[in-house]
């Protein structure tokens, strides 16, 4: 029996490693699900999580020393953008393919990497979302654009401010902040300058604080988000008094409405005693492209252990059914073709489905 | 060897006229205190003079502002004519004074002949550059250290404490210490507070022909703050008695110990005959 | 009864180091046997049982480590020279990277290593030396970093655009005025410095020099701004960054770029003392940082400068063909050799500056400030000069990691990066050189390789809870071991002898962790000065007011 | 030539029976430095005892040794009865003894006043830490001038002063002084010696006083140990010490 | 935009200021407490008054749907969080500094880095054995977000703050008495007892004031529980304020009160308090920075924006000890050369 091996690379430690690991357990769950499979055709699967502390150098360092395991024929990781741009350059020499869960920074496959592919919508087609979103559907004509300055955050703001501004869209305020506990000045700000919605790029454990802060001054503004919301701690943040009004873009349809995610979040919870939640699926999602990935390869090879070059075009060329998010396959850059985009409400504590639309990249 | 090494110029002794140290009405105020107040003194080029005077009078705090470390609230000192007020410590120490503390403050991680060759820093050419290069200038600045080092501390007499930790030697040998780490900067003055502290009279005397020898041979000018009064009148040439920051007196040792205000102030009555045992029963 | 001697101390007898070239030379035999099989996949599979016990990753990540104690052994032992020289040269410039063919990741955490030991020299002379506890020294290596990585990448393109699109009023005739202005102030400032050498220095003249520096700054800055206005018409010919060329040039300007931000950092800021100290400089590496955060225009912020460029070096590149390396790692091949001789440079400069007029200098104002300025020891000057120097390989490091890295981002130069290369310096041995070196490399160890190995190794163990896998627990597991290391060796690995004369842990005096007081009998323990100021601030020294 | 500030004592304590203070053997070290080589030394009760010695004699371990600033590492140390050998310096403190130290450590961060009540520690009534206060102000004049003076900006003289008064605040049964007299002024080294006979007389203290000023200390010792190079060289009456030849010769600076 | 809007738009990013620096002063006194006595910055304070939070959230939880009066809780919760707060702070010092007593000072340093890493890992295991990783306050019963403008449990103050315009928060005011009473409290420990003067001799030499008959291990034991008591009560403050607490989120606060302590002259008491203030306020003020630039066409105010606000404080504090090289309220080392 040949050991093939599958790596994680997100944060697992640190002030991110809540969905860091969630993107682990999720790929240790499709693990789980395709052992018999490989097993059967003669391989013995394991999956090697590291941990890249959400730091653009240790997540390098994590990416070359996977690069130097043979056994390893594929990574899905990262969390951060930040850490995908660099880990990915880093691999792309030894041909090793990382599939993205999560990263939605447009340099992340602008790059033109043979490597690097994705699962996730990129920022510009999450960015206009949100802003059409804000406009057909908020109707609002000032808008208040916030961003946490990481790569992530702040270029997905960029993107909704751009096409606001392309609208004519009043942008009452831009800024970023890496504050995570006291939004007092912001909120004042906010509270000076009456937008009619607020944007914020960034991820929810920063963005919760805000909104609690937000409505435990007595603002009730729509506050719009993206990917990085998505996160069923986010209400619990936020308090259920405060809890309304807050939209986010997502990939993933949320969990309840998919039949699939119903046994996926009941065999996670069963597995790891914690609540699946959506980076949990998308890791789930990325780790079942990947395998499945290696599995065709393999028997395009003749059932032997593909080489990693192999499944790095395999991958990029094939397409993918019946994952949790639907379809997925690749452009030329390894951008998801077409992915929808979801457009979750919260209201009293509890998210819904508000709108979807489905989106392309750019390239194709 | 000591002068044409560390020392530049032969010796002769002491009494010239010219002063090398020129103090003006020289103040310092902290808050309300006034700890030292419009005191003159001039110091003649190889004298040993002494600064004496009750505990608090105001003679350290005098030092520190001669060398730097407290900024005058008025008053001018010249070195050689060369104003020094507004110079920072190690400037005056370059333009020719060094001194010693009355707590004693050696390096507390380097060995006695690192302490000295400290000393000597200031006195040597290499550079930074130099340092890296290891050039000419780097070696013969290094060897011009040791041997200071090695001249000193033969000098005050503590060559078998050359390899040890400064803080590991006995009191009175820190203080010798001191005082050769000072000389290694080649001053044209040397300011000892309270030298004798903590030494027996029998170490004293040592220290005494210690002082001698260092106008004598080195041509190094002194002035001493001391509360022995054997040593300080056996030795000073000239004496300047604080009070309460003020001068009260000054001249030959044998004017100040028979001014009535010394005593007064300082000395005791039993103190002109050089002893300080006394008859009156205890105040 | 005799008249007293001073006690003599106690010779203590010297250790016979036995001497161990044979076991040196077999130590390096057997490592390097194990490194090379361990990073062959093709060999190992055909050890059997033996392959599967070096595949596990906490075999592999020791015998990585034990692999490097070469080094250290070869430092260490007593054994004849050649052997030594045998065993560095070597392991270092043989097994290493003949293991780093298979295994490319070897390569880039022996560089890691050595950058991180080159930040730790750096960091030494400025704590452990100077004692001057600087909490903000990814700060240079941030500087160096982006020094180059502004012209080796597409930022400089995108700079020159921006000026040339929102040239403002700027033109020739501004570079002439800038050009005018520079000279004339900083021909002003050098007369005055002069001046101040020869008398006091008086209100008017100190303002003067301050007002002179302040023309300079806006000098250069117009200059700078022309220039870039002037240029804008070759921003398309830049559009992937400078002739990568001019790598050797910026190699000189971002040890400069550091350096001169050491001492503009410094020259505020060094006044201050210990903790002070300590705070305002973890605050302005804090600035530096979100100044990269926030200048987009240079440094694209957030999003991180990619891709970065390195030195073309045909020569090396077909060398290291010809001796069977693949064509992506030339560059990291050709950076590692770069960085072992960079850092044989800054070790050499720091063994002599150690042994100088300047290496004293800083000790005494580490033990004594006032003393050693009474000493002439100028204190201002000796404390920049440190500053500066640590900041210089910070920053010549910095450019060497960016080109590494082909990406940087603000994120790389967090306060945390800071406190872990002050944890190599302390851990390694405070003011020693081998230690230090030998810190980074176990802190470097530790974080890139057996840390993650135990995450791997574990990963598959089903008895153990994903909840409770080690790779879930770095921040636990480095933190123990931090504390572990200091409990049991508080001197550090290696440590400096003068940091070890101090630390006197004898029953005699009474051991504070017992019961008692008296640990501050000899207050040599601190190794960099109080946290307060010695003097009351109206009785500064004359010369600072 | 020497004379007494005080004449000696018209009875000197008891030198038999008990001492409330007794040195054995003691050896003690500072890392690799033996500075103690075994001192025997014994202290009655109400008596002064003098401790002379060149420069690195070993006086100032001897008394760090009693105090418990320092672990003897060989050899017995009874203080009335107990073995103390090891205790830390705050027990054997709370046991009635009091330490000028050497170099005189004010507390320089603590006023004048405050530095005599952290003295008075083992003391919890207000009103005799008060009383104390007014007494250490009548020695020393100078100190209630510069009650809310910081220690730290004190003279060096004034700060011996303020070390003195501030062991005297609870008023010890043994009282160990290291080179009290040093940077006082002449004036001043009179006035400690007065103080030291009075509280030897009045309050039955018994003193164990280490002096370069040998002369005096010696004039008012009942008895007087000899230290050179951490062994103990010389013991007896005080008047008959001072009146030997090589003491004269390597201590009292008579050639 | 016109005055009136203005006006009470700064007054309140002052007053959000000065509670949000009532938080820093009372970390800061934690760490000046454990500085003054050891000269060790206690890196490990910024979880130790995490676990306050925790423990105080803990409490409030396990008192949810319990009668009891609100006030009452928050005292419970508060003297828990203290108690644990300052027992771990003990333990630590016993456990991890005592055995490097007389080491170089950066030694204790590390370790206090290498306990805070450990102590954030401990949390969160904690935090995720519950199935969850930000622990979210539910405040108790009576006062959520009141306004006191507008609530009438807050009446009397109420009125007063209506007339001028500020609109804070009843848990604000309460935030803010608590910790001046903690203030108060400490500040008569410190200068008025015998404890508080045996902790301050112990602080300046600890061989000299054995021999005053102080125990100097017992003073350090009962300043680092004082410190920690202290840790316990800005935890629970802290979390009440801003509602959310996780693992690591005591570090960047944890940063700025030190720097507060070290602006207002580290080892002072009210020091620490000024530079809490003043660091509240200025971290708002430069948040609200580019709408006055904006306002007053100044294009570069503009740009300085939330984003500066972390490091506002740092630059304020080298302007300040540029003139002021030991704090504002500190006192220089008066040791005598
Ligand atoms: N920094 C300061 N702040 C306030 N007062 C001070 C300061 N420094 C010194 N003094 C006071 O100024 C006076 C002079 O002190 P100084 O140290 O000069 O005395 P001195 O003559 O050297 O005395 P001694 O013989 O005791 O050493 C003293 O009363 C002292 O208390
Ligand atoms: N803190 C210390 N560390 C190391 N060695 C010390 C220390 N203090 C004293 N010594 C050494 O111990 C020996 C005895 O010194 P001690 O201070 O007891 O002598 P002393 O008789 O008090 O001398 P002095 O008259 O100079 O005060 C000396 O050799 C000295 O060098
Ligand atoms: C956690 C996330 C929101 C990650 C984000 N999409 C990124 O690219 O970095
Ligand atoms: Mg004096
Ligand atoms: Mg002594």
């Amino acid at each position: 029996q040949t050991t093939i091996k599958i790596a994680t690379i997100s944060p697992l430690s640190g002030g991110q490693s809540n969905l860091g690991t969630q993107i682990r357990n999720g790929v240790q769950l499709a693990v789980n699900e395709y052992a018999a499979q490989f097993k059967k055709a003669g391989f013995n699967l394991q999956l090697v999580p590291y941990d890249d502390q959400a730091d653009p150098a240790t997540g390098t360092a994590a990416a070359r020393k996977i690069a130097a395991d043979n056994q390893i024929l594929a990574v899905v990781g990262t969390l951060n953008s930040g850490v995908a741009i660099p880990a990915s350059a880093a691999l792309a020499p030894s041909n090793l393919v990382m599939i993205s869960p999560a990263n939605t920074a447009n340099q992340v496959t602008d790059r033109g990497l043979a490597n690097m592919n994705r699962i996730v919508a990129r920022d510009d087609s999450q960015g206009p979302a949100g802003a059409n979103f804000i406009m057909n559907n908020l109707k609002a004509k000032k808008v208040y654009v916030l961003n946490d300055k990481t790569a992530y955050g702040e270029g997905l703001a960029a993107e909704v401010e751009k096409a606001l501004k392309a609208k004519g869209v009043t942008i009452s305020g831009s800024e970023g902040t890496e504050e995570k506990s006291d939004f007092s000045s912001i909120v004042a700000k906010i509270k000076l300058t009456k937008p009619d919605a607020i944007y914020f790029g960034g991820i929810y454990n920063q963005i919760g604080v805000f909104i609690k802060q937000l409505r435990g001054a007595g603002i009730d503004t729509p506050v719009v988000g993206g990917d990085g919301l998505d996160s069923s701690e986010l209400p619990v943040i936020i308090g259920k008094a405060g809890a309304n009004n807050v939209y986010y873009t997502t990939v993933a349809a949320p969990l309840e409405a998919l039949p699939a995610a119903k046994t996926f979040a009941a065999n996670f919870q069963k597995t790891f005693n914690t609540p699946a939640q959506g980076f949990g699926a998308f890791g789930y999602d990325a780790a079942k492209v990947t395998l499945q990935g290696i599995l065709d390869a393999a028997r395009a090879n003749g059932g032997k252990a593909p080489s990693r070059k192999q499944v790095m075009d395999t991958i990029r060329k094939g397409t993918y059914k019946g994952l949790l998010s639907g379809e997925v396959s690749f452009n030329s850059v390894g951008d998801r073709k077409a992915a929808t985009l979801y457009v979750i409400k919260i209201k009293d504590g509890k998210a819904a489905l508000e709108t979807s639309l489905s989106v392309k990249p750019p390239k194709n | 060897m000591i002068k044409t090494t560390v020392h530049p110029g032969p010796v002769t002794p002491a009494s010239s006229g010219n002063s090398i140290l020129e103090v003006d009405a020289l103040t310092k105020e902290f808050g309300g205190l006034t700890a030292v107040n419009a005191v003159t003194l001039h110091v003649p080029e190889r004298s040993i003079v002494s600064v004496i005077g009750p505990n608090g009078a105001g003679k350290t705090t005098f030092f520190n502002m001669i060398t730097g470390i407290y900024a005058p609230t008025r008053g001018s000192i010249k070195l050689a004519g060369r104003e020094l007020v507004g110079l920072r410590p190690d400037q005056v120490t370059e333009a020719g004074i060094a001194r010693t503390f009355q707590n004693i403050r050696l390096f507390s991680s380097m060995t006695s002949e690192e302490n000295i060759m400290v000393g000597r820093n200031s006195r040597l050419k290499s550079t930074f550059v130099d340092a890296v290069l290891r050039t000419r200038r780097f070696h013969e600045s290094e060897h011009e250290a040791r041997e200071a080092a090695r001249i000193m501390l033969d000098f005050v007499g503590l060559s078998q404490w050359r390899n040890e930790i400064a803080t590991n030697l006995p009191y009175g040998d820190q203080r010798k210490l001191e005082i050769a780490r000072a000389l290694a900067t080649t001053p044209k003055l040397i300011l000892l507070d309270e030298p004798a502290a903590g030494m027996n009279p029998r170490e004293t005397e040592d220290l005494k022909a210690l002082i001698r020898r260092i106008r004598d041979e080195l041509g190094v000018t002194i002035c001493l703050i001391e509360h022995d009064m054997r040593l300080v009148m056996t030795l000073s040439e000239y004496i300047t008695v604080l009070d309460y920051g003020t001068k009260i007196s000054e001249g030959l040792p044998h004017q100040v110990r028979n001014d009535p205000a010394v005593m007064e102030a300082y000395l005791g009555r039993g103190a002109a005959a050089g002893e300080y045992g006394k008859e009156e029963a205890p105040r | 009864m005799t008249v007293a001697t001073p006690a003599k101390p106690a010779v203590r007898r010297p250790v016979v180091k036995p001497d161990r070239t044979i076991l040196l030379v077999l130590f390096f035999v057997v490592t390097s046997v194990l490194l090379i099989i361990s990073h062959q996949p093709g060999m190992m599979k055909s050890l059997g049982p033996f392959g599967d016990v070096l595949r596990n990753k906490v075999v592999e990540a020791l015998v990585v480590s034990l692999f490097l104690a070469n080094v250290l052994f070869a430092y260490l032992w007593k054994a004849a020279n050649w052997a030594k020289l045998l065993v560095g040269i070597g392991s270092l410039l043989f097994v290493l990277p003949l293991a780093g063919q298979t295994d490319t990741s070897l390569l880039d955490l022996s560089i890691q290593i050595m950058i991180f030991a080159a930040l730790a020299l750096g960091l030494n002379i400025v704590v452990g030396l100077a004692g001057l506890l600087d909490l903000g020294y990814v700060a240079f290596f941030a500087v160096g970093a982006y020094t180059w990585s502004i012209f080796a990448s597409p930022r400089f393109g995108e700079v020159l655009k921006y000026y040339g699109e929102n040239p403002g009023a700027t033109g020739s005739g501004t570079l002439a005025i800038g050009l005018v202005l520079t000279g004339v102030t900083a021909g002003s400032m050098l007369y005055i410095r002069g001046l101040h050498g020869r008398m006091a220095p008086t209100r008017l003249s100190s303002l003067s020099f301050l007002l002179a520096g302040f023309g300079l700054l806006s000098g250069i800055i117009l200059v700078g701004r022309s220039i870039l206005v002037l240029a804008s018409g070759s921003a398309a010919a830049v559009a992937s960054g400078i002739n990568p060329g001019f790598f050797w040039l910026f190699l000189a300007l971002s040890i400069m770029a550091a350096a001169i931000v050491g001492v503009l950092i410094g020259l505020p800021v060094l006044r201050l003392k210990g903790d002070y100290l300590a705070i305002i400089t973890l605050g302005l590496g804090e600035v530096i940082r979100v100044l990269a955060n926030n200048l987009g225009l240079y440094t694209a912020g957030s999003q991180g400068i990619t891709p970065i460029g390195s030195a073309p070096v045909p020569w090396f590149n077909s060398l290291a063909g010809s001796l069977g390396f693949r064509p992506d790692q030339y560059s990291l091949l050709f950076l590692y050799v770069l960085v072992l001789i960079v850092i044989a440079v800054i070790l050499l400069v720091n063994v002599r500056l150690d042994k100088s007029r300047i290496g004293r200098a800083w000790v005494a104002i580490r033990d004594d400030e006032i003393a050693a300025q009474a000493m002439g020891v100028p204190l201002m000057q000796t404390k920049l000069i440190a500053f500066a120097t640590g900041a210089s390989f910070a920053g010549v490091m910095g450019m060497i990691f960016a080109a590494k890295q082909t990406f940087i981002s603000p994120e790389s130069f967090n306060l945390l990066q800071s406190i872990t290369v002050l944890s190599m310096v302390v851990l390694g041995g405070m003011g020693s050189f081998s230690g230090v070196i030998l810190g980074a490399a176990v802190v470097t160890l530790l974080n890139l390789r057996i840390l993650p190995g135990l995450g791997e190794a574990s990963a598959n163990v089903p008895w153990i809870p994903q909840e409770v896998n080690p790779a879930n627990f770095n921040r636990f597991i480095f933190g123990s071991i931090l504390v572990a290391m200091m409990l049991l060796r508080p001197e550090g690995l290696l440590p400096n002898k003068r940091v070890a004369r101090e630390l006197h842990h004898e029953d005699d005096q009474e051991d504070e962790s017992e019961d008692g007081n008296a640990s501050g009998l000899k207050q040599g323990g601190d190794v960099y000065s109080a946290g307060l100021a010695t003097i009351k601030e109206d009785d500064r020294p004359g010369g600072e007011r | 030539m020497t004379q007494s500030t005080v004449p000696p004592q018209p009875t000197a304590p008891s030198t038999t029976g008990s001492a409330m203070l007794e040195l054995n053997d003691i050896h003690s070290y500072y890392d690799h430095i033996h500075a103690l080589k075994g001192i025997t030394l014994k202290a009655y009760e109400g008596e002064i005892v003098a401790l002379i010695g060149g420069n690195g004699a070993g006086k100032t371990t001897t008394l760090r040794t009693v105090s418990g600033m320092m672990k003897p590492r060989v050899g017995t140390l009874t203080y009335l009865g107990q073995d103390i050998a090891g205790k830390p310096a705050h027990q054997t403190m709370q046991m009635g003894m009091s330490h000028v130290p050497e170099g005189r450590r004010i507390f320089p961060q603590l006023t004048v006043r405050e530095n005599l009540e952290v003295g008075a520690y083992t003391i919890t009534d207000r009103k005799l830490i008060e009383e104390r206060v007014q007494e250490g102000f009548a020695y020393f004049p100078r100190l209630k001038e510069r009650e809310n003076q910081l220690g730290g900006t004190m003279s060096g003289g004034e700060q011996q002063m303020l070390a003195i008064a501030r062991a005297l605040m609870v008023n010890p049964r043994l009282l160990l002084l290291d080179e009290p007299s040093m940077g006082l002024s002449p004036l001043f080294v009179e006035a400690i010696f007065d103080i030291i006979v009075k509280l030897n007389r009045e309050h039955n203290t018994t003193v164990l006083l280490v002096e370069q000023n040998a002369n005096m200390a010696l004039a008012i010792a009942h008895r007087a140990y000899v230290l050179q190079t951490g062994e103990m060289k010389l013991s007896g009456k005080a008047s008959d010490i001072a009146k030997d030849e090589t003491v004269r010769k390597a201590y009292l600076g008579d050639e | 935009m016109e005055l009136s809007v203005l006006l009470p738009f700064i007054v309140n990013v002052i007053v959000g200021g000065l509670v949000l620096g009532f938080v820093y002063a009372i970390i800061a006194l934690g760490y000046t407490m454990v500085y003054g006595v050891l000269q060790l910055i206690n890196f490990a304070h910024s979880e130790v008054f995490i676990t306050g939070a925790v423990v105080g959230f803990e409490i409030f939880r396990v008192l949810q749907d319990s009668a009891m009066n609100g006030y009452l809780k928050l005292l419970l919760a508060l003297l828990a969080a203290m108690t644990v707060s300052g027992l771990l702070n003990v333990l630590i010092e016993r456990l991890a500094y005592r055995p490097l007593r007389g080491a170089p000072r950066l030694v204790p340093l590390i370790t206090a880095i290498g306990v805070s890493l450990i102590l954030q890992d401990v949390l969160r295991f904690l935090e995720g054995l519950q199935g969850r990783f930000d622990l979210t306050y539910t405040l108790p019963t009576g006062f959520g977000n009141k306004f006191c403008a507008t609530d009438s449990t807050c009446a009397p103050v109420g009125n007063f703050l209506r007339t001028i315009g500020v609109d804070v928060q009843l848990k604000d005011v309460i935030l803010v008495v608590v910790a001046l009473v903690s203030l108060l409290v400490l500040n008569y420990v410190v200068n008025r007892t015998r404890l508080g003067k045996a902790i301050r001799a112990v602080s300046q030499d600890r061989v000299t004031a054995g021999l005053m008959g102080i125990d100097s291990n017992r003073m350090i034991s009962a300043t680092f529980l004082i410190g920690g008591s202290l840790g316990g009560v800005s935890g629970v403050l802290f979390g009440m304020k801003f509602g959310t607490v996780n693992a690591y989120s005591g570090f960047d606060p944890g940063i700025i009160a030190f720097t507060a302590a070290v602006l207002g002259g580290i080892g002072s008491i009210p020091g620490a308090v000024l530079g809490g203030l003043l660091l509240g306020v200025i971290q708002n003020l430069i948040g609200v920075m580019n709408i006055f630039g904006n306002l007053l066409g100044f294009a570069n105010l503009g740009t300085i924006d939330a984003s500066y606000s972390k490091i506002g404080p740092f630059i304020v504090l080298v302007l300040i000890l540029i003139f002021k090289p030991t704090g504002l309220l500190g006192k220089s080392n008066v040791e005598k050369v």
